[in-house]
């Protein structure tokens, strides 16, 4: 052994020497990730681990993500590979194929969501309900695709439920090796909101539609927020089994929240375990769109896919909208329909600018909040109804 | 039930209108239970004189719309102070504090600056 | 396939169909726990989450808590199923199975614990010593019922400990099968201790007894409180090595607290890290009263002796006390004996409360908070010496 | 050491009487410990001037009683604010200042309400 | 079995029955290092528990270490334990092993570090390159004394990084027997800094040296600390790929600090998260530390030669930084240079120290800071370069 | 890559000069690259006036050094209170309200003592 033996051994192990022509388009890919996160802002929160952990799964010869003991795919065992020689992200990466990484987030954002507006209307539940179209809409297109399996077809619509852990929650269990495109497609639609949703909001509604101001809501008792995530916790997982992980910790981080005896339980699952999840499941998830698996056609239709199940989610929830406000005469705005497909609060937001551009004195927020919130639960139901079809 | 099956355009179609039957189903029952739980609720606080169960009555007579619990009321003084940081100043008091912003006035928040 | 198809294998799927009478029962039953966790606020930190949990787990067909892979219990193993395919509930549920949440709860009930007043009064080690006699007294009622192995009846014993994380790490390790009653019936009854120890209190003294105020606490200087939790841990887990996990940490934490050194450490340790760990150990102990385990007429017997436990262990304190009184010539108020059960700081208040109805001007709280804190100690020891009679 | 094995009630109350006897012996040790560390911790601050090493020696004059170092002093007016929410305001700021509750005093807690 | 029976078995399994005289001799160390954590302030964060780990795996009989299950190491594995027997630390070295805690650390370390200085002045690098001599340094002597392997002499060689979770990065994957004497050295070196540096730091300059006041800072953008984490990670990464885990979390920590649009994340890996890891893997570590492996010559020999591994990392940077000074003409205090040993923050301040020491007016901390920075990531490179190495 | 392999002390010299080169290749490629950062961003920046995109740019010119974010400006005048729980206190104020503590001025911080 001499110093120029040591030397180039260790030049033919660097990464420079194996980069893939993918794994670079991919670091692309996270460069570009990572200036919507910082720059335009764009769901940070996610974004930005994501874009990070796609950045570090793709620079070659880590084994960050390497999975030798076969913990998660069996295929990949080497013989006498013990756990702990897996990457770190990959053993991190359990818990979101344990789907506990997940739950966590829902119970944060349970803790976090007032369901006081949709308890003092009813009905919003049936905007938030319509504008779950768009998930079957697009489980229709992928499977007609052709190059989709009624599994994927199934994690693919999710995207159009504008919700980041129903949708993780979904692919890890029907279709793991699309994890990475879905996550990413939700997301970054989900923070795209403002520019998605607004034409075809103004397409489908009338000046006047759009100029309605609602009567204000009324007030709801504290009694009544406390019953109302007990009650959906059992309905839910009455009807659809497969969805209790999921609404269960969503309703039990909101009754930390409603019963107000347990505020240390619920400031912590909104403040510190949720971000300690964020950034462990942020992290790995983006760590899954390894270049060879990502760079596929397939990864272009789930982009064109979640587009269309957006598109339709909106136009679903708008339509409703407008049949309320013929039925109603009047006193439905149809602009807080598209507010259903979730994507909390942003759609809500734009439901709110956009009356306002009706009518300046229009305050469409409160309302919009109601059909909002109960989007998330509406694509937590049509989750865990695929679930049930196609789970194993 | 169907897991690792082919299906057909008519299946795919099938699946997709009991799907959203389902969800349909299901929020339209959340939608009557919510409002059986109302009546409940009302008919019992209403025994026991119902301002009790209620949130903010305080400000249920003065104001037109109630504020959201995440809005503030009244005007504010910034000095020196931008907008963003006194956001983040309020939302701390708040959170802190347990006392919801529509229940707080800031009368004014000042940036020291050297004397 | 068609529509009527689909639809009836849904409904078939469903809970609604495969609900159980157990099951039904069992969500009655964490109503009721919610309803007092919530609107009596009986320790609402952790019988919010357990009551949550055992809902969860008695909604039919979720399989939340399910464990095809066999992780905590080869006997339900599914062959081909991995450890994801575990339910949610259950993977967390490994935290209580290793005893690793017990014991980060007690770092950070260690880390909000002052043993000061124990050190100021070293005789208050005797009266927590006392109060550990009702967990005898269950223990040989429990054999005798003839329905419990010994190794159950140690379990249900340490109920009379009245320390949650004491009794569900004796459990987890004797009896897992009565996880869910045990910790049920504990934080219940710790929650009752105001209504439980009083009549006993009253019974076993006299006005004159309780009329005793008792003189000023000397000052406790920072190295002795810094000295202090060194030297438990290395005295009682050279006695008894089995509680070294338990009263390890609870000392750990009390050091991180004296020692003024890692304040960040003791204030997440008494903070997020609790926290966190308490929901997680709440919701999946909870979600281990299955109702086909739960309904048994063990349940309804545990019940009783955790009652029985703690009436004997509250009486036991008294006399201990009531016998310091007449050894010290009146100086020791025996009210502060029945503190010596722990339920930090439940009892010590309810002392305080019984001493200022004899007395108006009397003073008990701060020396009944040395029993108070002596018991934690004397219940894992009691635990450690049943750990290691019976542990395997 | 028993695992597996059946008890009569003699045994049983064998071991509750070996338990109870060990759970005394450990906590009667403590005791002593506890007794022998003050003991010593007081030999060694004397040799250095006592003060030094004991807490809140500051009001251990004024008072006859020490207060617990979760209880504040003086009196305090709630002005629109309930005694909750004045606890949690006085708590946090003896938490975050690492001051003991026993050591500030609180004059006033106001709540600001529209002017 | 009577009472006597009873008795003198649990007499017979107690602690005092079967103490060692090398468990005897641990449990001295661990006092002696509590009282150096408590009373002398050195590096109590991490000393504290490492030291009170050590204490808990030392006490006799207690299984709070043991591995029956083989999770670890499968030559302790007895048959039919499950993994649930193992003791509660050994289960929660899992975090150790797995390398997921010192990422985790050093996640946090990131979001605390500002890189501003090494960026304003980007010759900072070299004395963050120069200070790693002493890592070779001591592996040539590790290897030169003839008792350990390579691999072993590369994880003793990193002590003189004077990063604590880079050392435990390494020794947990070269010489995992090793990492209690390793992880205890290099924290007690770092503690030990001001002790150690300034005489060699004064015997390598000169006192007109020593005066020189550096002129100031320019300031750095915003853009410029965006883009610094994510080039570094690039460039390290794709140079050493071994090392990506832990430059990756580095810097992916100090991505959430500098962007600003994750301050909820970049403030929970900074508090709650590196809390709640620091306390479980300083614990852990600590109980590595049991007697029998302890107490051999090698551990002496570690002790020795993690001094000379951070005597000649001083040497290096100050000789370097004596070298810029002559090339700059008298521009650059040689003092700076002894901070690249890294020992964050504590290295920068004797700089600072020394440099007032010699002209009352000098204030050398910000220039300080960007060799101090910069030795954190030289350390990982080096760290890196034998894992590539040597690594398995 | 020679992991289990016996080493010579010439190898471990090997070793130690390759080692060593790495780190200050490594580090000057990091060096190079900080450079030609700052270059670009200076250049873009200039384009849209440096102004925007530095940091603490309205005390660069007031002060001869500007002060590290980690320091506060201005004399304090500490009435009963340590100079640790004051600094406490300040970093608190700052971190909570994001403002760094290089902006912020404390004109006294005062514990309340019984009237
Ligand atoms: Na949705
Ligand atoms: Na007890
Ligand atoms: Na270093």
């Amino acid at each position: 052994m001499n110093f120029v033996d040591v030397l180039r051994d260790t030049i033919a192990n660097s990464g420079f020497a194996i980069l893939t022509w993918q794994q670079g388009v991919m670091m692309i890919v996270s460069f570009i990730l990572l200036y919507l996160a910082i720059v335009k802002k764009f769901e940070p929160l996610l974004l930005l681990p994501i874009a990070f952990g796609m950045l570090l799964a793709n620079l070659p010869g880590t084994g960050i993500m390497a999975d030798p003991a076969g913990i998660m795919d069996a295929s990949q065992a080497i013989p006498g590979a013990r756990w702990y020689d897996d990457g770190v992200l990959r053993l991190i990466y359990a818990g979101v194929k344990s789907s506990i990484f997940p739950c966590l987030i829902f119970l944060g954002v349970g803790a976090m969501t007032d369901f006081g507006p949709l308890i003092a209307r009813p009905s919003s539940l049936l905007l938030g309900a319509a504008a779950q179209f768009g998930i079957f809409m697009a489980f229709m297109a992928s499977l007609a695709l052709g190059i989709f399996t009624p599994e994927q077809a199934a994690a693919i619509g999710i995207i159009g439920g504008a919700d980041g852990p129903t949708a993780i929650f979904t692919a890890s269990k029907l279709a793991p090796e699309l994890l990475g495109p879905i996550a990413v497609a939700a997301y970054s639609y989900m923070a795209l909101i403002p520019l998605i949703q607004p034409p075809i909001m103004r397409a489908l509604t009338t000046e006047k539609e759009r100029e309605v101001k609602m009567e204000q809501l009324r007030e709801v008792s504290k009694a009544e927020k406390i019953i109302f995530p007990i009650v959906v916790t059992v309905l839910c997982t009455l009807m659809i089994p497969d969805v209790a992980a999921l609404i269960g910790m969503l309703m039990l981080g909101n009754l930390f929240k409603e019963s107000g005896v347990v505020e240390r339980l619920s400031d912590t699952a909104q403040n510190a375990l949720i971000n300690i999840v964020t950034i462990m499941l942020g992290v790995t998830v983006g760590a899954t769109a390894e270049g060879a698996i990502f760079l596929k056609v397939q990864t272009l239709a789930i982009v064109g896919l979640g587009l269309l199940a957006f598109a339709f989610a909106t136009a679903g929830g708008v339509l409703l909208g407008k049949l309320m406000y013929y039925v109603t005469k009047g006193k439905v705005n149809p602009l807080i329909g598209s507010a259903g497909v979730s994507a909390v609060p942003m759609a809500a937001r734009v439901s709110q600018v956009e009356g306002q551009k009706a009518n300046p004195s229009n305050f469409l927020l409160m309302h919009a909040m109601g059909p909002n919130v109960a989007g998330v639960i509406g694509s937590a139901v049509a989750a865990g109804f695929f679930l049930l079809l196609f789970g194993s | 039930m169907l897991a690792g099956k082919d299906l057909s355009m008519i299946d795919a179609l099938t699946i997709s209108l009991t799907g959203i039957l389902m969800v349909f189903t299901e929020l339209v029952l959340l939608a009557f239970a919510v409002v059986i739980i109302s009546k409940v609720v009302g008919a019992f606080s209403k025994g026991k004189n119902s301002s009790k169960t209620t949130d903010n009555t305080t400000n249920s007579k003065s104001d037109a719309v109630p504020l959201p619990e995440t809005q503030s009321r009244g005007e504010i003084d910034l000095i020196d102070v931008s907008q963003e940081d006194a956001a983040v100043i309020m939302a701390i008091v708040s959170n802190k504090s347990g006392i919801p912003l529509n229940r707080l006035v800031f009368n004014s928040i000042k940036l020291l600056e050297e004397e």
